[in-house]
Formats: structure tokens, C-alpha cells, sequence
């Protein structure tokens, strides 16, 4: 492959690997619910926060697992608080609720760090430099997408093969049906918002070794991009959302050497600033898809009554 | 609960706002002469200033959300094609240079520039007006064009989609490649703005920062007021409640729901350019989602559906995060003295707790689907009642 | 049959499929200006998808809808549709017309539904005003700041004059969904009424009502067609209702018509009995 | 309910009303008009440290024979144009007699107009873009400016560091970085440079190392914020950037420091001043800091000392030399006295010229010794 362009297509694999593991909690969510959980990408944020205070505080070692755990309990907690007792109200009222959630952990945040800056920790090892096909980069941009796919893996064969799975496929398909056939719905609804957020905490560990910096926006673009990522690949489809998240992450890191690229083709000769797009480009994204196919590229059809 | 007026209370309301209206104008220009920059109750104007800007954005958003029940989150990209609109064709020659210091700015005249020349200290006003107006249409032109492809969808996907529109409209504007135009993402400035709003009226020298953008937002909520009354709006509160028994009805509901997004990001344009004069400045990177949800939360605060909802709501909300609150902020807040507490972010903390609060279980927020009318009326009808009684 | 009169409604050849499911199977009817016709069959015989095929709300995948001698649902074979629509069914709407519900209602085709469909936030006023929309002729600015009054007034006092023919005055002020089941079917019927319509489609107007107001309703469905001077298409499960006021029946079985006649002719006959009458009749 | 939330509201702004309690000495008030959150607001509590130092060394200033107690108002600007105007007016409503900041540009003159129409003094500590004052008639500086330290930085890169082709990094919007890249590609040459921006909220600073790397640059210039500053030297490090990074005055911070502790990335910094210019200063500044808890969090847990804390220290005492000058605590008299204040402070003699900038001839070259963690001097830059 061309020299120059293979930087930014690792970048991208890499970046959308860790949108990956974000999107499929947006698209698990979703399937369920019928919510875009506004908050999901703060609770991203807030799970590398959480890393930074207790990596201060306790060694690694002990410090992965308690974030993994706090985490989830956060996700859970959000849920339960904000959610649940929303489930017989108006789709916007939910949809207000996480943003509101969304606001409060930004807040919460930026009360905390005192709206500074925050330094990732680096974890050994996966932060060290590595030499692949000629070209530096650190470790953890390698390991992202064979990480991301051996726990989709494991998602699937959750989701395939165990009660709770089916369980969610059922609920997804059907939420009142699945209410009548004894399902217990607000487990199920749990075990998804904590398999949502145990990914979520995976990938912040992964995005932040990779761009350690954390603030109380962090997650937004990247909470954002993975439901356009989910929207993408059809909403409740988890292969789906992985192959979105890859296809984003790619395009948004191309986008951003895209004058690079072009001026070294000879296309152009100067700075056109295309970069500028790398962000709006994944909303074009969306709206070309929600347009012309808006169950995404794995979506099932739906049928609406009268 | 919503009354149903009489012809007879119709009048007595239309009497009480006519008068309410004129009142609270006056007392604004009043309040604009009497307290000056250096005073320490100045932060009064500047809630009046923000608030004003922040309850047409709020109204607006409302009769797209909350009348018409479309949910839309592109506000922020609406309010920015306005602001900038209004600051490009307001920047002076002048100033024009130095404002677009690495480029060579295309919009080379100001409409207040160009009518005051025609028509003296009269046309500077008109030309402020103009832009302002201009400044909404631009808003609404967009909005029917995004509104093509996106109005079909469906609730969630028409947020996340008018978002992204917001989003792209914020990225266009930041392109280099646009910079004659936009100023790239520079900070644009030095059009007219509050600060500079000041005339002589016969030897009296009139202050206008606070009055300008409080008058603007009064028109522009009436104007929307009256449409929301009309038979329009209520053909969009027909489609906010059934849609498909309003199509039956034969309301046409791509022209219905167009017309809706269009005029709301009209106002939603206008209240960008009046944020643009308030604030004397304008960036693209200002408008980001946040503000959108900002909005949103004024709305939800003062009651999805009531237009005194949201101008209740966008006030509370501004006074209390610019003003009552700021205390939480820096140190002592009702007398309390706690610095490790109350350090920098305590008061978004607590603010966005009170909202999550509203949102949880005071769903109808302050006003519910009432507006201030109905609450005259009923209270009015239950001392009549009373009286009666009595007798 | 009123041959005599002009054909209000025809329909020929419809056929609706849903993926595999044939829900209405080749069915073609007509009616004459002033007749009350009926649609019957069992549960799931495919009666309201041919009545939201005629209302524009699904485009058939085959067949022919007139209204009033204009051709105003027409499909291409094997579904190709035409995708110019962007509401509620955007992609699945025919080639004349762009026939949506709206437009329908306005060439003069009004309906109520099954599952009564009220707006919920609104007084019963406000929901036969709203019905008025569609008879505007102000625009958005001369309504906005009321260049309109007169327009307005009219409309108005026309609302009112219909709450009073249907006998719903006393609760003109009441939100319609605080109404009992029976008075919301009237508003219903009112709230179609004012839109002018021609043809009046009645989605199972008797549904759920006792056999007192089913008698009032008869009596209600006769007046009206004399009162607005129009033709009544319904849906009814309600046998006495339907051998009561209609004067001709078509029946339904598994989305095909197994029977058309006169109400005497379709109590005769006995492939309706089969199917319906001895099996289902759950009125 | 509804009442009582009433009362409560009512309460709450009638005690926000409340006067403070009344000190023994009258008080003259100094607005800190500075970030302390968002993207700047690491530098912004660097500048205030200054100030706070220099007001517990001397916390009394005598005006026209009264001696007034000073006291320290703040106000966070949260690195925010949109937030700057009201964070301006709340300090102009509580009484300041004159304004200190901000650490950044385009706050500064975001807020300009705000002094402007107040008729209050603004006195930039170290914001270099010059519409901060060319535009305003009531803002002075302390500090030079970016066409200054953009000619030094181009003519340092092009002798010293021996570069012909160079990539500048800037974000959007920002007018410190905006400002300073443009006035840096002026002086090196528009042909040999690449000039990018990166949005807002960017945390993949890869790319655009990628960038220049593969446009053959030997020089990258990115004077952006300490944040996206400690995220491209991380990133600098791990893809082997091979080219030195060369910043302005931000960067001479210790978050820069601590970042590039470890690595092999080269990075070179123009700033006001040298630590050892006022070695009893120096040792006096950081004893308070090391002393101080909250003090020594804000200068980012070590007592390195950032030029920007320094100048905060200047700007403090020439702010008392011009309420002394003035002979009154009336902002509009402040004004009026301003451009006649000259001190001499610990980063040099400082005056204004008739647009009210410093008048400032030289820079501080420093290097980043990676292994030590701290600031080598290299030179002291001039423009001729």
C-alpha cells in the first residue's frame, strides 16, 4: 500500500475500533428502547476520568478492574435513576432525560477537574512506541481492532447462545409481546445497559492511551459518532455498528490527510482545508444514509400500522 | 388546566398583555437610562439582555418542539447562520480590515452604513433592522432546504439528523476556503451592537443596549403568538397531537411541518442575530450542540407547549446561571462560607441537578401547556365565583 | 342501486399485499351519490386496509381507485412506485395525483377510524375548527396577523352550528378525550363532516357502543346523510346497524368479496352465512 | 410548592444583593479576568499565581494619602469568547477599578467592548495578538506581541534550526494561535510553509503530525494550548516525529515539561522571561507556591515556574502603580494615567506606547531538556 496513505489508515482503523466499542452500546440501547442515550458518551468520559483519579491513587493493576466495575455501576445507576421511570412516558421526555444526564455529567466533571485538562495515565506496555510496516506508532493503535473483534465475538456468541441474549432479541423485536411472555423486562434492560457500558469503559481505556487528554467534552464528538456509527450499520445490528465504526473512523482520519494525500498526488498544490470537514463528514454520513436507506446498511424493515 | 375564554375574556386578556407589554417596555427603557455598566445591579440588563435573546430562541424552539411535535435539535445551527448573517453586513468599512485581518473580505458594505448615508440617524436603525430581518430569512432559507430531505423522518432520527445539520452548517462556516466571507473561524466583531446603541432625541441622549434586543424579542414573540393562535397553528398542534387523523383532516402535513421548521428557524435566525449584537461578538465555534440543549432545557423548564412557559423558563435560567447562582461559584452562597464546596462549576453542578429534578418529576415543568392567560382567567372566574357565593 | 345518480366512488381490481399476505384479494365495488353502503366480513378480512387503500393512506399494489369520475389512485404493476411523497409513507405512493390522505379530503373524501382518533389535547371546538383548516383561504401572514377575521368569524360560527346539529353544545368547551365513548364517536363524525366532504367513510362507528346507542347512532348516520347531502361508505361489525341503514352490502372473507347485494339478498345468502354470520358474529 | 420555590428565589437574590462586611481599611478592587476552566485554564491559574503572590506580598496600596486595602476579584472567562463579555461585566458591575487579563486573545477581545462601553482599564498580561489593543481604546498590555514573536520564532527556526520547510498547527478560532501562525508564515515565507487548524474538542493529533511528515516539513510550529500541547507531544514521541517543535509563549509551561519528560521530542519556546533573571524572586515565589496546597495544584503540582506566573507578578504592581498615579480608585481616572505608568519589573522595564502596548524589544529562546524535566535557556531574541 501507498506510503502515505497508510498512517491514516491505521489511525482510523484504530480510532474506529475504539468507536466500535462505544456504538454497540448506542445500538443495544436502542434496539431496546428506542433511546438514543444522549449520555452514553459522558459516561465514556466519565470512565476515563475515573482512571486518572484512581490510577493516582492505586496501582494499575487495581486501578482497571474498579474503573471497569464503577463504571458499569454508573451506566447501571443511569438507568435506574433517569430512565426507568420515564418507560411509560413520551419518547422526547426520555430523550430530554438523557440529555439532561448528558448536561449532568458534563457539569459534574468540569466541577471536578475544575475544567482543566486532565493527563491520561499510561498503561505499560500498550502506550510503548512499536514499528509496524515501516511506520511509528504506539502499541495500543495495533492491539485496538483485534480487541474490538474478539469481544464482538463475544457479544455475539452472548447474545446467540445464552437466556439473557435472547432475551434481548426477543425484547428488541417485540418489547410489550416479550412483557407477556413472562419476560422480566427491566432485566434485561440492566444486563444491556451494563454490557453497553463494560464496552464503553474498554474503549475509553483504549481511546485515551491513545489521545490522553481529558476533559468534560471528551466524549461528546466520540459519543456522537458512534450512534452515527450505530445509524449507519442499521440500529440493533452489532456487526452492523462495528463495520460503521470502522468505515467512520477511516474516513474521518483520510479526511483529515486528505490535503496532505492530494498535494502529494500532485492534485493540488496548496492547503485547501479540508480537514475542517473530518467531523461534519460523519454527519453527511448520516444524513445520506437516513435518507436513502434509513435502516442502515444491516437494518431490518419495519412496517408501520395504521 | 386550560381555560376556554369567553369573546368577553378574549378582550379583557388582549387588554392586560396589550397594557403589560406597553408597561414592561417602558419600564426597560426606564431601567436602561437609570442603571449604567459600572452599577452593581448591571447584571439586571444583562439578564434582560440574554434573557430576551434566550427566550425568542426558546419560543421558537417550542413551536417546532412543543407546538408542532417535531424534535429538532439544529437550533444552534439556525441561531449561527443568523448571528453571522447580522454581523457581516453590520461591520463598518472601517473596521471591515482589521476585523478580517488575514483576508480579503468580500461584503465590503453595512446596511446601517449604507441608510444612515441616505437617511441620517434614522436609517442606522433601519439598517440594523434590516439585518436582523435578513439574518432570519437567511436561517429560514436554509432551514426549508435541510427541511427537504429531513422532515420525513421520524422523531429521534429527525433530532440526530438536524443536529448534524447543525454541525455541518457550523463546519462550512469555519472553512478557510470561505474566509472572505466568514472571517474563516475567526472571531468576527465590531458590527453594531448594544453597546453602541445610543441616540439623541432633542438634546436628550437615550440609551437603548438593553431596550433594542427586549423589543425585538417582544415582536418576534407576539408575531409567533399570533401564529401559534391562528388557524395554522392549530392545524400544527392537529399534527403535534395525531398525525395521521390531521392528514385525514386534510392537512397537508410535509407543507404543514415545513412551515413550522421554516418559521421557527426564521425567529431562531433573528435570535441569533440579536445573541451576536448582546454578546458585540460572533464565532462559529460558539454555536456548538451544547447550546441546542441549553435551549432545550429552557423549554422543558418552563413547560413543553406554553410560550409563557418558555419566557419564564429562558429568564429563570439565564438569571440564575449568570446571576443568583454565581455565588455557588465563588465561594459564599447565602451567607455560607464553603470555598472547597463552592469552587468554580458548583453552580452548572447544581443547576443541572434542579433541572434533572424538573425533568424527572415535575414533567409539565412551571407552566405545563397553561400560558399566564388561562391563570388570570381561572382566578378571575373563582373570585367571581366567590363573590357570588357570597351574595 | 341509484344508477341513475353519478358514481361517487369506484373502486376495481384492488389488491393490497403486505409481504406474503394477500390482505385484500382483487375487490372492486361502486357507489352512487346519496346510498349508504356497507363493507362486512369477520375479523381480519382485509375491510380496513381497503379503506385505507381508497383513502390514500396505503398505495395498493394493484388496481384502480375514482372518486367522483376523476381517477385518483392508479398503480403500476408489480409495485413500482412512485417516490415523490415525503410523509408518513414516503415510497409507497402511486403515479396520479400523489394521492396522500390530505389531498383525498380535500377532493372531498373524509373518514373516522376505528380506534377512535381524536386530538387529545383539544377542546370538541377545537377539534371540528381545526377540520376548517383545510377551507382556508388566508395564507400563512394573513392569518398570522389576523387579515383574516371574517374568515375566521365564518369558520368559527360554522363549527359551531355542526357541534349543535350533532348535539354536542353542552360539552363544546370539554377536552374530546374526557368525553364518553359514544359522543366521541359523534365528534368524530362531526370533525369529518367539517371538512365538506362528498363521500363519508365510517371505520366501525358502532364499535363498542351498547344496543341503545347503537339504535341513536342508526338514527344519527340516516340523518346526517340527509342533513350534509352526503354519501356514506362504512365498516361495521354491528349487524342490525348495517341491515338497518344500508342500502347495499359487500362482503369481505380473507381480503377477497364473497358477496354483494342488497341487505334481504346478502341475509340470503349462504356462503355469507358460512363464513360470517354463523362463525363470527361477535356483535 | 410553587410558593415556597417563589420564596426561596426571592431570598436567594436578595442575599446575593447583601453588601459584604465592611473591612477596616477601605478597599480599591482589581478584576482577575482570567480562565480558570476550559482549554486555557491550566495558563489562566498560572497568571493568576503571580498576582496572588504579589498581592500577599503587598496587599495595601496608599492612594492619595489613604491606605487601601487590594482586593482580588475574579471573574473565569472559561477560555470562552461567548463567555467573555459577561464574565467582564460581572467584574465592571462588583466595582473594579481596573481589569488584569486574560491569558489567551480572543477573550480579550471578545471583552473588549464590554471595558469599553464601562469606561473601565484593561491591563493584558500576556495576550499578543494586537487587536487586543489596536481595537480598543481602554485595553493596554503588558507583554509583546505575536508579529514580534512570530518574526523571532521564523528567524530562530530559519538560523538556528536550520529549517526550509515548515508545518504550522493552529486551532480553529483561536486567535492567540491563529494570529501567531500567520505572522510566522509572513516572516518564513508563505511557499515553505503548511498551514492547518485543527477543530475544536480534537483529541487525534496523529494526522496531523502524519501530515507533516509526509509533506517533508522540518519544522513544526504549534503554538496552541497547554492541552493539545501535552496531546502533541505524546504523540510527537510515539510516531518518532523527527522534526523539532517549536512554540510560543503558552508552551512555557510545566505541563509542557512534564510531557516531554522521557521523550526524545525536541521542543523550543520563545517566552518572557528566564528563571535566574531574579534568583531572589525566584526562590521566594516558590517557597509560597511549594507552601500553598492549592497553590501548588494550580501550577500543575511542581514549582517550576511558568513566565506567564511571572508576568501576573508585573502586572499586579503596575496595576498599583497606576491607581497611585491616579490618585483614585475611579476607573475613569485609572484610564486616564495608564499610559504615562512605567515600572520596572521583573521581566524588564515596562511602558506604553501610544496604542497602549508594551514597549518590548526582545524574547527568551528556551529548549525543553527532556531528561531533567526542566527549561534551558538558549537565547535572547531580538527583531532589528
Amino acid at each position: 500500500m501507498d506510503k502515505t496513505i497508510l498512517p491514516y489508515i491505521i489511525s482510523g482503523i484504530s480510532v474506529g475500533g475504539q468507536y466500535a466499542l462505544i456504538a454497540i452500546g448506542y445500538t443495544m440501547v436502542y434496539g431496546i428502547l428506542r433511546l438514543i442515550n444522549f449520555a452514553h458518551g459522558d459516561v465514556f468520559m466519565v470512565s476515563g476520568l475515573l482512571m486518572v483519579y484512581l490510577a493516582a491513587a492505586l496501582p494499575l493493576t487495581v486501578a482497571i478492574p474498579l474503573v471497569i466495575i464503577l463504571t458499569v455501576l454508573l451506566g447501571f445507576t443511569i438507568e435506574r435513576v433517569a430512565y426507568r421511570p420515564l418507560r411509560t412516558a413520551p419518547r422526547m421526555s426520555v430523550m430530554i432525560s438523557a440529555i439532561g444526564v448528558s448536561y449532568l455529567l458534563q457539569n459534574l466533571a468540569l466541577y471536578i477537574t475544575g475544567g482543566l485538562n486532565k493527563n491520561y495515565p499510561q498503561i505499560p506496555w500498550i502506550s510503548d512506541r512499536v514499528t509496524v510496516l515501516g511506520m511509528e506508532t504506539s502499541r495500543v493503535t495495533i492491539i485496538t481492532p483485534f480487541l474490538t473483534i474478539i469481544l464482538v465475538v463475544l457479544l455475539v456468541l452472548l447474545i446467540n447462545h445464552t437466556k439473557i441474549g435472547m432475551a434481548m432479541r426477543a425484547v428488541s423485536l417485540n418489547f410489550e409481546t416479550s412483557q407477556l411472555m413472562g419476560i422480566r423486562i427491566n432485566s434485561v434492560i440492566s444486563a444491556t445497559f451494563i454490557i453497553g457500558t463494560f464496552l464503553a469503559a474498554v474503549g475509553s481505556m483504549l481511546f485515551f492511551t491513545n489521545y490522553p487528554g481529558v476533559v468534560p467534552t471528551s466524549g461528546a464528538m466520540p459519543g456522537l459518532k458512534a450512534f452515527v456509527a450505530a445509524v449507519f450499520g442499521g440500529i440493533g445490528s452489532i456487526p452492523g455498528a462495528v463495520i460503521g465504526a470502522f468505515i467512520i473512523g477511516i474516513c474521518e482520519s483520510l479526511i483529515k490527510g486528505l490535503d496532505t494525500i492530494l498535494i502529494v498526488n500532485g492534485t493540488i498544490t496548496e492547503q485547501i482545508g479540508l480537514a475542517t470537514f473530518s467531523d461534519a463528514f460523519t454527519f453527511v454520513l448520516l444524513i445520506i444514509i437516513l435518507v436513502f436507506k434509513p435502516t442502515g446498511l444491516f437494518g431490518e424493515k419495519t412496517t408501520d400500522k395504521v | 388546566m386550560k381555560a376556554v375564554k369567553t369573546p368577553e375574556e378574549s378582550r379583557l386578556i388582549s387588554w392586560i398583555s396589550f397594557f403589560a407589554v406597553l408597561i414592561f417596555l417602558g419600564l426597560v427603557l426606564l431601567l436602561d437610562q437609570l442603571i449604567k455598566p459600572t452599577s452593581s445591579v448591571y447584571m439586571l440588563m444583562t439578564v434582560l439582555q440574554k434573557g430576551s435573546v434566550y427566550a425568542l430562541a426558546a419560543v421558537s424552539m417550542n413551536l417546532l418542539n412543543g407546538y408542532t411535535g417535531l424534535f429538532s435539535l439544529g437550533h444552534a445551527g439556525f441561531m449561527l447562520i443568523g448571528a453571522y448573517t447580522y454581523a457581516i453586513f453590520t461591520i463598518p468599512s472601517t473596521s471591515r480590515d482589521t476585523v478580517y485581518q488575514y483576508f480579503d473580505a468580500v461584503v465590503r458594505f453595512s446596511f446601517p452604513e449604507t441608510f444612515s448615508n441616505a437617511m441620517g440617524p434614522v436609517g442606522t436603525a433601519l439598517g440594523v433592522l434590516v439585518a436582523v430581518i435578513l439574518a432570519g430569512l437567511l436561517a429560514a432559507v436554509f432551514a426549508y432546504l435541510i427541511g427537504l430531505p429531513v422532515l420525513r423522518l421520524k422523531s429521534d432520527y429527525l433530532a440526530i439528523a438536524t443536529l448534524g445539520f447543525a454541525e455541518i452548517i457550523r463546519a462550512i462556516c469555519q472553512w478557510q476556503k470561505l474566509g472572505p466571507i466568514t472571517n474563516g473561524s475567526n472571531l468576527l466583531k465590531s458590527f453594531a451592537r448594544t453597546s453602541k446603541f445610543k441616540v439623541a432625541v432633542g438634546g436628550l441622549k437615550l440609551t437603548l443596549s438593553t431596550f433594542v434586543p427586549v423589543l425585538i424579542a417582544t415582536v418576534s414573540i407576539i408575531i409567533i403568538v399570533k401564529l401559534i393562535n391562528s388557524t395554522y397553528g392549530r392545524a400544527f398542534k392537529a399534527i403535534r397531537d395525531d398525525e395521521i387523523a390531521a392528514e385525514a383532516m386534510g392537512i397537508n402535513l410535509a407543507r404543514h411541518k415545513m412551515i413550522s421548521f421554516t418559521v421557527s428557524s426564521f425567529f431562531a435566525g433573528v435570535a441569533g442575530a440579536m445573541m451576536a449584537m448582546v454578546l458585540s461578538i460572533a464565532q462559529a465555534s460558539n454555536f456548538k450542540s451544547a447550546m441546542t440543549y441549553e435551549i432545550l432545557l429552557m423549554v422543558v423548564l418552563g413547560g413543553i407547549g406554553s410560550t409563557s412557559g418558555s419566557v419564564i423558563g429562558s429568564f429563570l435560567f439565564v438569571a440564575a446561571s449568570e446571576w443568583w447562582l454565581r455565588g455557588l461559584d465563588s465561594g459564599s452562597f447565602l451567607g455560607i462560607e464553603a470555598p472547597n464546596i463552592f469552587r468554580n462549576g458548583f453552580r452548572l453542578v447544581v443547576f443541572s441537578i434542579i433541572i434533572m429534578i424538573v425533568v424527572l418529576f415535575f414533567r409539565q415543568g412551571i407552566m405545563g401547556e397553561r400560558e399566564i392567560s388561562d391563570l388570570i382567567i381561572l382566578r378571575r372566574r373563582k373570585r367571581k365565583a366567590g363573590k357570588e357565593a357570597a351574595k | 342501486m341509484r344508477k341513475d345518480r353519478p358514481c361517487i366512488l369506484r373502486v376495481e381490481d384492488v389488491t393490497m399485499q403486505f409481504g406474503g399476505v394477500v390482505a385484500v384479494n382483487n375487490f372492486s365495488m361502486e357507489e352512487y351519490e346519496g346510498e349508504i353502503v356497507a363493507i362486512i366480513g369477520p375479523n381480519g378480512a382485509g375491510k380496513t386496509t381497503a379503506f385505507n387503500v381508497i383513502t390514500g393512506v396505503y398505495a395498493p399494489t394493484n388496481g384502480r381507485v375514482s372518486f367522483n369520475g376523476d381517477c385518483v389512485i392508479e398503480n403500476y404493476p408489480h409495485g413500482k412506485m412512485k417516490k415523490g411523497y415525503l410523509g408518513e409513507n414516503a415510497g409507497k405512493y402511486t403515479k396520479v395525483l400523489e394521492p396522500t390522505p390530505d389531498r383525498l379530503t380535500a377532493l372531498g373524501m373524509a373518514r373516522t377510524f376505528q380506534n377512535i382518533r381524536l386530538w387529545k389535547s383539544m377542546t370538541v371546538f377545537d377539534n371540528v375548527l381545526i377540520a376548517k383548516h383545510l377551507k382556508r383561504t388566508s395564507n400563512l401572514f394573513s392569518a398570522t396577523f389576523g387579515a383574516n377575521k371574517a374568515e375566521e368569524k365564518q369558520q368559527r360560527e360554522e363549527a359551531d352550528a355542526l357541534i349543535e346539529t350533532v348535539g354536542l353544545a353542552g360539552v363544546r368547551n370539554e377536552l374530546a378525550t374526557s368525553l364518553p365513548y359514544g359522543k366521541q364517536r359523534r365528534l368524530e363524525i362531526a370533525r369529518a363532516l367539517a371538512t365538506e366532504p362528498k363521500l363519508l367513510l365510517l371505520d366501525e362507528p358502532a364499535a363498542g357502543m351498547n344496543p341503545q346507542e347503537t339504535v341513536e347512532l342508526t338514527k344519527f348516520i340516516g340523518e346526517i346523510r340527509d342533513a350534509f347531502h352526503v354519501t356514506i361508505l362504512l365498516i361495521e361489525h354491528h349487524m342490525d346497524l348495517v341491515m338497518d341503514i344500508s342500502e347495499r352490502i359487500y362482503v369481505l372473507d380473507f381480503g377477497s368479496m364473497i358477496a354483494s347485494g342488497t341487505p334481504a339478498e346478502i341475509q340470503a345468502n349462504e356462503k355469507v352465512i358460512d363464513a360470517y354470520l354463523g362463525v363470527t358474529d361477535d356483535a | 410548592m410553587k410558593k415556597i420555590l417563589a420564596v426561596a428565589l426571592v431570598l436567594c437574590l436578595v442575599l446575593a444583593l447583601a453588601p459584604m462586611a465592611f473591612a477596616d481599611n477601605p478597599v480599591v478592587k482589581i478584576g482577575v479576568f482570567e480562565p480558570q476552566s476550559g482549554d486555557n485554564g491550566a495558563g489562566g491559574k498560572q497568571e493568576i499565581l503571580g498576582m496572588q503572590y504579589a498581592n500577599m506580598l503587598t496587599p495595601t496600596v496608599e492612594i492619595d494619602g489613604t491606605t487601601y486595602d487590594v482586593e482580588l476579584v475574579y471573574a473565569d472567562n472559561a477560555s470562552a469568547n461567548d463567555k467573555a463579555p459577561t464574565a467582564a461585566q460581572s467584574l465592571i458591575s462588583s466595582g473594579v477599578s481596573l481589569v488584569l487579563g486574560s491569558y489567551g486573545s480572543g477573550v480579550s477581545i471578545a471583552a473588549g467592548d464590554t471595558f469599553a462601553a464601562a469606561e473601565v482599564p484593561a491591563i493584558g498580561v500576556t495576550c499578543t495578538n494586537p487587536q487586543v489593543t489596536s481595537e480598543c481604546d481602554v485595553y493596554f498590555r503588558i507583554c509583546f506581541l505575536d508579529p514580534f514573536q512570530g518574526t523571532v520564532l521564523a528567524n530562530f527556526a530559519k538560523s538556528e534550526l536550520n529549517a526550509t520547510k515548515a508545518y504550522c498547527l493552529a486551532k480553529q478560532g483561536d486567535d492567540y494561535s491563529g494570529g501567531l501562525c500567520n505572522y510566522f508564515i509572513e516572516a518564513f515565507g508563505k511557499d515553505n510553509c503548511v498551514y492547518e487548524q485543527f477543530p475544536e474538542g480534537t483529541s487525534d493529533f496523529s494526522t496531523y503530525i502524519t501530515n507533516a511528515q509526509n509533506q517533508g516539513c522540518d519544522v513544526f510550529f504549534s503554538p496552541v494550548s497547554t492541552e493539545a500541547a501535552a496531546q502533541i507531544i505524546a504523540k510527537a514521541n510515539t510516531q518518532a516525529i523527527g522534526m523539532p517543535i517549536l512554540a510560543g509563549d503558552t508552551w512555557d509551561s510545566n505541563v509542557i515539561l512534564n510531557a516531554a519528560k522521557g521523550t526524545d521530542v525536541k521542543i523550543c519556546v520563545t517566552t518572557f522571561y528566564q528563571e535566574g533573571a531574579d534568583p531572589e524572586f525566584d526562590k521566594g515565589i516558590k517557597e509560597w507556591i511549594k507552601s500553598d496546597a492549592t497553590a501548588l495544584a494550580n501550577n500543575g503540582g511542581n514549582d517550576e515556574l511558568a513566565a506567564v506566573t511571572v508576568m501576573g507578578y508585573d502586572a499586579y504592581y503596575v496595576a498599583l502603580e497606576a491607581l497611585k498615579a491616579a490618585g483614585s480608585v475611579d476607573p475613569a481616572d485609572v484610564l486616564e494615567v495608564i499610559p504615562s505608568v512605567e515600572y520596572t519589573g521583573v521581566t524588564g522595564n515596562i511602558a506604553f506606547d501610544d496604542i497602549g502596548d508594551a514597549l518590548r524589544d526582545s524574547a527568551f529562546v528556551k529548549s525543553c531538556n527532556t531528561e531533567t524535566g526542566v527549561w534551558d535557556f538558549v537565547t535572547v531574541a531580538t527583531v532589528k
